[in-house]
């Protein structure tokens, strides 16, 4: 008599999801880096898409290879590894020969996600690693940039062979930055926001990566404390110094347009896997990137700093996420704070 | 930036012991699995590195001008007593003091960045203020990269989802080197301005 | 750590006499010190002809048109030959030709460069203020990359001949006036690095140095032999 | 003959299968620090070789007369003089690899690979054990020295041993001569043996289950 | 930050999930018509089951009591049907386990009406006024069936300043409380006045989140100049209606860990317990029935019914229309805190404010991936821990960490990480998981 009906579905609760699964996450990111990437391919031709495409031909097959056979579906069909050669792909010089991007991808991938156990799991930012190892690796190709110019000619750098050099053969040009830090050149801040200058292939216009930002601001995606947090600091350090000698270091806006700072801030520091959970330490994560963007833009030997200082607060994050756990209601703030 | 600012950094950041000069690597890969024992053997090499740099910067100017050949093994055997001395010492006055850092002492006093330090410090010709502001940054840097190192390791081991067949050394050495990427974004820090 | 067990082994097993444990490491020590002192005399001398012989190679090279070197300290503002090794010295080196003329100084400098300190010695002319040769003795500078500074032939012939007055500038637009030395493109840190090393150099001794025409001259006192190989080179 | 049988395993274990570096994951500082190269890895290699090997026979002879509480002290000054000899050597003979591997000679007496063959095996056992196990080992972290450098060499520069491998055109990996790439390489070949280890456990677990042994 | 939150009249952090309450707000409460067979199960509430007083053959009145409290943290129980006791023994609860319980088969000739009794309730002492609740059986309506006399004892010391009465309704798709507010509005404040003379309180205060206005004038307007009654309006949020949540929002105070509302001065109830008490001492009438709401997309009618006590809950959907063929999922109480129905011929309890029928749109779970550290969960967890953490542990089995560091015996599972987790983790239950470990090691220690 008492029997229990056969299509009824016994599940602990709580019974209600809200709609935002990981996947939808992936894809909303996707949707905002596309007028940036879109503009990038308009600025610097044909050949940029081909270097998108080669990272994330090289992110994907990775993440295929090493995924167990029963899962591959489920690990590709999240959509992270596409996401991490895109983004790798937009930090990169135009002109790279393609196989110096797959091998970027490969290593994102590779090293940056699929040894720590696949997505979640990993302490980097993996399309960081990626360019971190590319630019340690090949560092002249990985700062020859090109200006932007037509956009059905591809550099026959790309096309060199694997283990070979490129030979750029478009017009390069120093990047805003490195004008800024080596000549003390400044660059039109229009060109800044439209990004019609020469730098990584995804990073040179404002405008779009910032319309990005806020379409994920708005789909809820993104935390937005970092980007403020980011550009805020960055914002006020870089104001201090400006004031201090505004002949010899850039003034707070060419510190927020120029090179990586507005793609860094808005999708790669907001990477929730390797950003901290909490809110105390999203801001001292975001404080700390801003910090030290500055710091090695302005003092130290490289001309763009945000790469580096967002992989070393990843670094940090565990650290940080042990010391901002938030007070649990009800019991006094016994510790951390 | 001054002399010994540079230095300080120099080696706190840009030429960290462990990241870029590969000393230390014994305890930084085989005690970072936990956040607090790393914490506190950074602060015992901090300690025992200034005592070093003291020795080595007495040995230098007072002992080995006379006997160079006698560098190696008086770096040795001096800062390994002195080291005990202390050790002795801190156990008698300090008990708080010696359960914080008194189990490591001995322990570092055998590590290559110590030994690393008094030799590189020579090589560079450091006076004593020089020497001393070496080790702090040398200790501090340690401290700073075993830290971050635990910090990473005790988050990575709670999830649990790493192939078996990497764990252990093979991961950490290849997080150090993803660290070391990172601290490369230190190279030429205040060198051009 | 292994030690460290040992050691707690140690305390447990039952003590023979202190002094039999003195004597031993006396023992041990005494040995020691005598293969020590063994191999220190054994290669004493070659030691220090490989180290003059790679100084001598160094001045030669930032110093065209040289034989001849000898040492120069500076003791109570004055510029003096020195022969022997001395506490604290900083010392400079005076080039000469065949004929014994004075033709520069080679200076050692050194200041941080991109990743570690950048050891460098430049020979400098004082009768048209100027350096006339500049040579890396040691950086960690990046590999393919930084390293050009010395690498790079046409980077260093940047310091053949360059005006000290004003400061020495790297600049990336292309040389243009004679105190200015071409950056390496990818490696502007250590280019500027090594123009801001010689300008320390410079800084510190140009004024200390004598009176063109005042320079110590060549004092024959024992030729090392080797002196014939290094022109040879 | 079972005596050089025994004497055999233990240079083989030494060298490949208690390999110390790929095994036992010692002796990493100088292992990372001069492999930049195979020539700084072989040399390094050699000196590390010849440190241990004479330690080895000095320790195993001697054993008996070192009373046990001074004995690491005693070790040390063995390790410690023959690094001396081996530093000034080099020097002598081989200035411009001396200056290559320049501070990390006098390190070799840190290396916990050589203490810990002196208070493990050495100390324990005949002068020929001693000398096998220490041919064994000195080879083994010899081999991992070189092969390491040879990795590094190969993609750092595009030679090997100084001839260059590929061409005028070749792009070199600069990330493999500096330290990450030290580190990188280092875990990956690690990962490397671990997989062979497991493969190799793997057969002989399926060989064991199809004799019926064990 | 922490402004915005006074001026809003809420707590920090929670959910907003739609609250689904459109298809039942506006309905009428209706009486479930009597059905056949009725179950009782003896530990419905929380504490010591109720021991039998009637044997099977035992004919029993309505409103007659059949078991009498096991223990101070007990109630009575009584029959809801006048009737013939066939049986006490073992019967499926809703989850699918196996309980002692009373069975009554009703008595299809007879018309159910009790006699009103109404009980003098100036007169009695605190103690006889807490035995009396213990008779009538009432225990927290809200979900939780937590003996209500309990909650009234209060021991030395402390003292009870307000009464807070719980019309939040937070979970979404119930409606019974909204409804008894509009329809009982003077049942209400006349049971809240009784609670609050009787636990010598000085305020009453009812917390009514700001869906539900209809409700909130009913009250506005039934409470007479001079009562020492005000209705608060609270923001729509889930858990809105989590006891310590609501003294958060109400009075601004945090109740500390392990410390209970008394502890602060306040004592909450549900506003359909209030009801209960209310008829009680109005009636003589003992908690035989409850008001439920029947909804959610899988039934065709939905409705709010007063149901007696151990219907069927196939009863209770049948009155309402039936399943539709679309439904995946029965769920007893809220869609956050409730469980899924193993059986629908388990009884309705004290403690099921609703009946929903839910489809695959709502109970579909995602594919579960790996947790990103999105942190939504630490921003949806109204008791500020770390349920991503809790989630990491928990699966590498590190649950002394989890207890000592992170206090994950502070949760209360009320879902909002579960609910808010785009990777689809269930992270309440790896919570459970880690309690039950915790707990049994505990009794171990012991």
């Amino acid at each position: 008599m008492t029997q229990k009906d056969p299509k009824l579905l016994i599940q602990p609760g709580p019974q209600l999801r809200q709609q935002m699964t990981t996947p939808v996450v992936m894809r909303d990111v996707w949707y905002a880096l596309t007028p940036a990437t879109l503009a990038g391919i308009w600025f610097f031709g044909l050949g940029a898409f081909l270097v998108l495409l080669a990272c994330i031909a090289g992110a994907v097959l990775v993440e295929w290879y090493f995924a167990p056979e029963e899962k591959r579906g489920y690990f590709l069909g999240d959509g992270t590894a596409i996401l991490t050669g895109w983004l790798l792909g937009l930090t990169l010089p135009p002109a790279l020969p393609l196989w110096m991007a797959f091998l970027g991808g490969v290593v994102a991938v590779g090293i940056g996600k699929t040894i720590w156990g696949g997505m979640g799991a990993n302490i980097f930012n993996p399309a960081l690693v990626g360019r971190a190892f590319l630019l340690a690796t090949f560092p002249i190709a990985m700062t020859t940039w090109t200006a932007p110019g037509d956009f059905f000619t591809i550099p026959s750098s790309l096309f060199a062979l694997p283990l070979m050099t490129g030979v750029v053969d478009t017009v390069t040009q120093a990047s805003p930055l490195g004008m800024m830090k080596f000549e003390h050149i400044d660059t039109p801040f229009i060109d800044l926001l439209f990004g019609n200058t020469s730098g990584s292939l995804g990073e040179t216009s404002g405008l779009l990566l910032i319309l990005g930002g806020i379409y994920l601001w708005w789909r809820r995606d993104l935390d937005w404390r970092i980007p403020v947090g980011i550009i805020g600091t960055a914002v006020i350090f870089s104001l201090i110094l400006f004031m201090v000698d505004a002949d010899r270091y850039p003034g707070p806006v060419f510190t927020v347009f120029s090179g990586g700072m507005l793609l860094g801030a808005i999708f790669m520091a907001t990477d929730p896997v390797t950003s901290p959970l909490t809110r105390k330490g999203t801001w001292i994560f975001a404080i700390g990137i801003g910090l030290l963007v500055v710091l090695i833009r302005v003092f130290g030997g490289f001309p763009e700093g945000i790469m580096y200082a967002i992989l070393l607060m990843n670094a940090a994050t565990p650290l940080i996420d042990m010391y901002t756990q938030p007070r649990v209601f009800g019991r006094e703030l016994d510790q951390n704070e | 930036m001054g002399d010994l600012g540079w230095i300080f950094i120099s080696t706190l950041l840009i030429n960290n012991f462990v990241l870029a000069y590969f000393l230390g690597l014994c305890p930084f890969l085989g005690v970072s699995n936990k956040l607090e024992v790393s914490f506190r053997l950074g602060l015992a090499t901090i300690f025992v590195m200034v005592v070093t740099a003291l020795c080595a910067w007495f040995l230098n100017t007072y002992v080995l001008i006379h006997a160079p050949y006698l560098r190696l093994i008086s770096f040795i055997v001096v800062i390994a007593s002195v080291v005990q001395l202390i050790e002795m010492a801190i156990k008698k006055t300090s008990p708080t003091l010696f359960r914080a850092l008194g189990i490591f002492l001995p322990l570092i006093t055998t590590n290559c960045a110590i030994l690393g330090l008094a030799i590189f410090a020579t090589n560079k010709g450091y006076g004593l203020w020089e020497g001393l502001v070496y080790a702090l940054g040398a200790g501090m840097g340690f401290t700073l990269a075993i830290v971050l190192m635990a910090g990473m390791r005790q988050e990575v081991e709670k999830v649990n989802a790493m192939p078996k067949l990497i764990r252990g050394f093979a991961f950490n050495l290849i997080i150090s080197g993803i660290l070391s990427m990172a601290f490369m974004g230190f190279a030429g820090l205040f060198s051009s301005s | 750590m292994s030690e460290d067990k040992v050691e707690q082994a140690a305390v447990v097993a039952d003590e023979p006499s202190p002094a039999r444990l003195i004597g031993t490491l006396a023992i041990a020590g005494l040995v020691s010190g005598i293969i020590i002192i063994a191999i220190y005399l054994a290669t004493f001398e070659t030691i220090k002809e490989n180290k003059a012989r790679e100084l001598r190679e160094a001045v030669f090279r930032v110093l065209p048109n040289v034989s001849k070197m000898q040492k120069l300290l500076l003791k109570e503002g004055k510029l003096e030959v020195s022969y022997k090794e001395e506490k604290g010295e900083e010392p400079i080196y005076a080039g000469y030709d065949d004929n014994n003329k004075f033709m520069g100084y080679a200076i050692p400098s050194d200041g941080p460069g991109f990743a570690d300190t950048i050891s460098v010695l430049y020979g400098y002319r004082p009768s048209d203020r100027k350096v006339i040769g500049m040579w890396i003795l040691a950086s960690r500078e990046t590999p393919g990359l930084g390293d050009k500074i010395y690498k790079d032939a046409a980077f260093v012939a940047n310091f053949d001949d360059l005006a000290i007055e004003p400061p020495i500038v790297a600049t990336k637009k292309g040389k243009s006036k004679p105190n200015e030395i071409d950056a390496i493109t990818g490696a502007t840190i250590s280019s500027v690095a090594v123009a801001k090393i010689i300008n320390k150099g410079n800084d510190y001794w140009v004024s200390r140095l004598p009176e063109p025409g005042a320079e110590p001259a060549y004092v024959e006192v024992e030729t090392p032999p080797e002196a014939e190989d290094a022109q040879a080179q | 003959m079972a005596k050089e049988q025994l004497a055999y395993d233990e240079f083989m274990k030494g060298l490949w299968r208690e390999n110390p570096v790929f095994v036992q994951v010692l002796g990493l500082c100088p292992l990372l620090a001069v492999t930049n190269s195979a020539i700084n890895g072989l040399a390094m290699g050699l000196a590390s070789f010849f440190v241990l090997l004479g330690s080895s026979i000095l320790v195993s002879l001697f054993k008996s007369y070192i009373p046990k509480q001074v004995r690491i002290s005693c070790f040390i000054i063995i390790i410690a003089t023959f690094v001396t000899v081996v530093d000034y050597t080099l020097a002598a003979a081989l200035p411009v690899i001396h200056k290559e591997l320049g501070a990390f000679i006098p390190l070799i007496v840190a290396n916990c690979l050589i203490l810990g063959r002196m208070e493990a095996f050495a100390s324990r056992n005949t002068l020929r054990m001693s000398v096998a196990d220490a041919f064994g080992m000195g080879a083994g972290f010899l081999f991992a020295l070189v092969s390491l450098g040879a990795v590094r060499e190969i993609l750092g520069v595009g030679e090997i041993f100084g001839f260059a491998l590929f061409g005028a055109n070749f792009e070199p990996w600069v990330i493999m001569i500096l330290p990450p790439g030290g580190f990188i390489t280092l875990g990956v070949m690690l990962l490397y043996f671990n997989w062979l280890e497991e493969k190799k456990n793997k057969i002989d677990k399926q060989l064991a289950t199809e004799d019926g042994v064990n | 930050m922490n402004l915005f939150r006074r001026l809003s009249n809420s707590f920090d952090h929670g959910v907003f999930p739609h609250h689904h309450k459109e298809q039942t707000e506006q309905l009428a409460i209706q009486r479930l018509p009597f059905g056949k067979r009725f179950v009782i199960p003896l530990g419905q509430h929380v504490g010591a089951p109720a021991k039998p007083i009637v044997q099977a053959g035992d004919a029993v009145k309505r409103g007659q009591m059949i078991a009498e409290p096991g223990g101070f943290v007990s109630v009575a129980l009584h029959s809801p049907v006048t009737g013939r006791v066939t049986g006490v023994g073992s019967e499926r609860y809703a989850d699918g386990t196996f309980q002692e319980a009373i069975v009554i088969e009703a008595d299809q000739y007879d018309a159910q009406q009790m006699e009103v009794h109404p009980i003098d309730w100036e007169s009695l002492s605190i103690e006889a006024f807490i035995s009396e609740m213990q008779k009538a059986g009432i225990v927290g309506l809200g979900g939780a069936a937590f003996p209500c006399h309990v909650k009234y004892a209060i021991p030395d010391g402390n003292k009870i300043r307000y009464l807070l009465i719980n019309g939040a309704e937070c979970e979404p798709y119930l409606t019974n409380d909204h409804r008894q507010m509009v329809e009982q509005t003077e049942a209400l404040l006349y049971g809240a006045e009784i609670v609050r003379q009787k636990l010598g309180a000085e305020e009453i205060v009812i917390g009514v989140e700001k869906n539900k206005p209809d409700a909130i004038k009913a009250l506005q307007d039934a409470i007479k100049p001079g009562q020492p009654i005000r209705v608060m309006p609270l923001e729509v949020k889930y858990p809105q209606g989590a006891e310590k949540m609501l003294i958060k929002s109400v009075f601004g105070v945090e109740v500390p860990a392990g410390k209970l509302p008394r502890d602060v001065e306040v004592a909450v109830n549900n506003v359909g317990t209030i009801i209960a008490i209310a008829e009680y001492f109005q009636t003589g009438k003992p908690l035989i029935e409850r008001v439920v709401t029947v909804s959610g997309p899988g039934v065709s009618y939905p409705a709010n019914l007063i149901v007696p006590l151990g219907t069927s809950i196939r009863e209770v959907l049948d009155y309402a229309g039936g399943l539709t063929d679309e439904t995946r999922q029965v769920v007893l109480g809220g869609p956050m805190m409730g469980d899924s129905i193993a059986d629908l011929d388990a009884p309705m309890l004290k403690g099921s404010a609703g009946v929903l029928a839910l489809t695959e749109n709502e109970t579909g779970r995602p594919q579960e991936y790996n947790c990103i550290r999105c942190g939504r969960c630490v921003e949806a967890c109204p008791y500020f821990l770390n349920p991503a953490r809790f989630a990491r542990l928990a699966k590498a089995r590190m649950f002394e960490e989890m207890a000592e560091t992170y206090k994950v015996m502070d949760c209360v599972e009320c879902g909002c990480c579960t609910y808010s987790c785009p990777s689809g983790i269930p992270i309440v239950q790896h919570i459970r998981t880690a309690k039950d470990h915790l707990r049994s090691m505990k009794g171990k220690v012991q």
